[in-house]
């Protein structure tokens, strides 16, 4: 069933595979996010009850939906690379990890932003900003690990057990966070008023999630190429690919 | 179009602050992985190129007959 | 018995060596010959399963060792640099606590002479903290005698032991070829063993010259 | 089975020559707690208000602590190479590494726990709730701890990043523990607290001792 994959397995062939994606996520990431931003920033109507602040929706949900969806494909790239010891996949766990964490402190700051002017104050120990800050620590910790390894076949695969068991923790992490919440504050601020978004509101939303994604899609598998480039470093076929010398 | 200015849209209603504020972290977030993917990429490429200079250095010395 | 298939070993993305085709029999004592930084410890690693290869396999018994590890292991004796004698412990309680770690149960060997045997007579109760390098090595030696193993993967058995402890490890080892077990070891000096057992593997630009 | 039990024996028997090992986390926790009076005042009301926290914030501490030497020492002196070698399943070894820690540390901090409590003003209840959630809850920290350790035994500077790997995964035993100690102080039932801890607690025991052996397997070639 898998077996049209296994070419791809190769470490040239996957290289030419990724940057073959590369220029069409780009292109898609421009198109969909100057669309998302511009709609959303112009021409979407304001909140009736949040007026023009509520604009910061359409980084702030995208950034945080993509945060998480992130660690989700790096965990799944973490099981794959240790269940049937995939080398790419411990390299694509190397490469998501930074921009999931950039995504991650978007999410949080962006939130922040949005909370002073509708709760009057920048953090709240809310259930949803708290879980956000500690995926925030998960993803540093995923960096951190890959980068103390001087070998980095080794640090793919500490990186990949490790994303592994902060996706276990995740919900938990968020459901004891969820609870702690309610316990420790009554009635909760964030949930203010949502109508049923309105369709001229959603659809630059959409669009920009879409467009987070393909950004998503296309700085990973930039990442992942240069990861796996400096991984093969000492084969010829990159060495030609670089420097344009056949010998090796 | 929701705004009758440019001065209008830069107030975003009174939210101008914060609105931009997002908007602007969100570009310089985005921004620096992006540019930290590319610094990263001429990195490893100067590495490649040492690499390859300590390899011919290498082979040059293979020539030295006397060694340790 | 063990048969390496086309190994190859990078470290730190550095080649060490690769396409390596050995096996080895009962009754046959290997060593891994080479210059220092070659990768003899990296082979003897990957030869015990302590680490992957970077592309190749190792089989025991026509087995991947990967995959049936556990099978592998309870056949195998291996020696590295550090041989994980705990120094707050006692020669005699170190050996015990191997012994313990066999899955056959077999009879207790009679420690007081393995030790005596390594020399190490008198110095049962010692904590190995207090032995010299020399003895600390002669205690993990004396696994030879407690743990009952077919292959032996001994890296550098021969550091720092004195030269009447060489001459007498060497007679244990053809002594375990005899009887059909395997040694597969590294070391500098040029041993004295009947051709019939013995083999050496160099290590030098990825091939077996023997 | 044996084999684990062996491993525990050994591990007792070397901390027994080792004392110190065992004394400096719980003498570190005694000064940890000694300075939050200092620090906050003495107020009786204050203290007990904010001792079950203190008391569980120097437990994760003292942990953290002494988590590094679970397999640091194992790694430096070949045992964790021979333990890998020895023919048993690694995660079973590995558990009972853990089980050794967690007699080590976290039994003898239960053991003192009375004396906290004096020293920090608490009440019978609420000391009861303390102790029981750090009956269930010290196991998590040791068996999420070990993962921790066994990722960054290879590396030369591991400790501080040990710290930011563990934390954050231990926020969920944190949170319901004080949680359940809070319920405790105002009279409320917390057997469901205690109920969701234990889950937790079996979900790690089933989980970590796998994770633990394959990051020790990473960290050993």
């Amino acid at each position: 069933m898998w077996k049209w994959l296994h070419p791809y397995a190769k470490p040239e062939a996957s290289f030419r595979l990724a940057g073959a994606f590369v220029p069409w996520f780009t292109a898609l990431a421009v198109l969909c996010l100057s669309i998302g931003t511009v709609w959303g920033l112009l021409f979407a109507p304001s909140d009736y009850q949040q007026g023009d602040s509520f604009r910061i929706i359409y980084v702030h949900v995208p950034a945080a939906i993509l945060s998480m969806g992130a660690y989700l494909t790096m965990a799944i790239a973490g099981f794959i690379a240790l269940v049937w010891q995939i080398k790419q996949s411990e390299i694509y766990v190397a490469a998501v990890a930074p921009i999931g964490a950039g995504f991650t402190f978007i999410a949080l700051l962006t939130g922040a932003a949005w909370g002073k002017p509708m709760w009057g104050t920048w953090w709240v120990w809310d259930a949803r900003l708290t879980s956000e800050l500690i995926l925030l620590f998960l993803y540093l910790g995923v960096i951190a690990l890959y980068n103390a390894f001087d070998d980095k076949a080794l640090a793919g695969r500490s990186a990949s057990i490790l994303s592994l068991v902060g996706v276990i923790n995740l919900p938990i992490i968020h459901y004891s966070v969820e609870w702690w919440n309610t316990l420790h504050q009554g009635a909760s601020i964030t949930k203010f008023a949502k109508p049923s978004i309105d369709s001229a509101m959603l659809w630059p939303l959409l669009i920009n999630i879409v467009g987070f994604g393909a950004f998503l899609g296309a700085l990973s598998l930039v990442r992942f190429r240069t990861e796996l480039l400096k991984r093969e470093q000492r084969r010829p076929w990159v060495r030609q690919l670089l420097l344009g010398t056949g010998e090796a | 179009m929701q705004f009758d200015s440019f001065a209008d849209f830069v107030a975003m209603g009174g939210y101008g602050f914060y609105v931009w504020l997002s908007f602007g972290c969100t570009l310089l977030t985005l921004g620096a992985v992006v540019v930290d993917s590319i610094l990263k990429r001429q990195a490893l490429t100067r590495s490649i190129s040492q690499i390859k200079a300590k390899q011919d250095r290498m082979l040059a010395a293979r020539e030295v007959k006397e060694r340790l | 018995m063990l048969q390496a298939k086309e190994l190859a070993c990078t470290r730190d993305q550095h080649e060490l060596f690769s396409g390596l085709n050995f096996s080895i029999q009962q009754g046959q004592i290997i060593q891994i010959a080479g210059v220092n930084g070659a990768g003899k410890t990296s082979l003897l690693r990957l030869l015990a399963g302590l680490s992957l290869p970077a592309s190749g396999e190792v089989l025991w018994q026509g087995e991947s060792i990967q995959r049936f590890s556990q099978r592998y292991h309870q056949q195998l004796l291996y020696l590295g640099h550090l041989a994980g004698i705990k120094s707050e412990l006692s020669a005699l309680e170190n050996l015990q606590f191997f012994k313990g770690m066999d899955s056959m149960q077999t009879p207790e060997p009679d420690y007081f002479e393995i030790l005596a045997r390594v020399g190490l007579a008198g110095l049962e109760d010692e904590p190995c903290a207090h032995l010299s390098a020399g003895q600390q090595r002669r205690v993990a030696l004396a696994r030879l005698w407690v743990n009952q193993r077919l292959l032996w993967i001994l890296d550098e058995p021969f550091t720092a032991i004195d030269k009447q402890g060489v001459a007498y490890l060497e007679k244990i080892l053809l002594q375990h070829c005899e009887r059909g077990g395997m040694v597969i070891l590294t070391t500098h000096q040029s041993l004295q063993m009947p051709a019939e057992h013995y083999r050496v593997i160099e290590l030098s630009a990825s091939r077996e010259l023997m | 089975m044996r084999a684990a039990f062996n491993v525990v024996q050994r591990e007792l028997l070397i901390a027994m020559r080792r004392k110190s090992d065992i004394l400096n986390p719980l003498w570190f926790l005694l000064i940890v707690i000694t300075l939050f009076p200092l620090a906050l005042g003495p107020e009786p009301e204050l203290l007990a208000r904010v001792a079950p926290g203190v008391l569980w914030v120097a437990a994760l501490l003292s942990s953290l602590l002494s988590l590094e030497r679970l397999f640091r020492d194992d790694y430096l002196d070949g045992s964790l190479e021979q333990l890998l070698l020895s023919g048993h399943p690694l995660a079973a070894l590995s558990l009972a590494k853990i089980v050794a820690h967690w007699l080590l540390t976290a039994l003898p901090l239960l053991l003192l726990s009375p004396l906290f409590a004096v020293l920090l003003g608490l009440s019978m209840p609420i000391f009861k709730a303390t102790f029981l959630t750090l009956l269930i809850g010290t196991p998590v920290l040791s068996l999420i701890g070990g993962v921790g350790v066994a990722l960054t035994v290879g590396l030369r500077r591991g400790g501080v990043l040990l710290s930011l790997l563990v934390l954050p995964l231990f926020i969920p035993v944190l949170i319901f523990a004080t949680s359940a100690i809070e319920a405790a102080s105002f009279g409320l039932p917390y057997a469901g607290h205690l109920a969701i801890m234990g889950a937790i607690a079996m979900l790690t025991l089933c989980f970590a001792p796998f994770a633990t052996a394959s990051a020790l397997r990473v960290s050993m070639s």
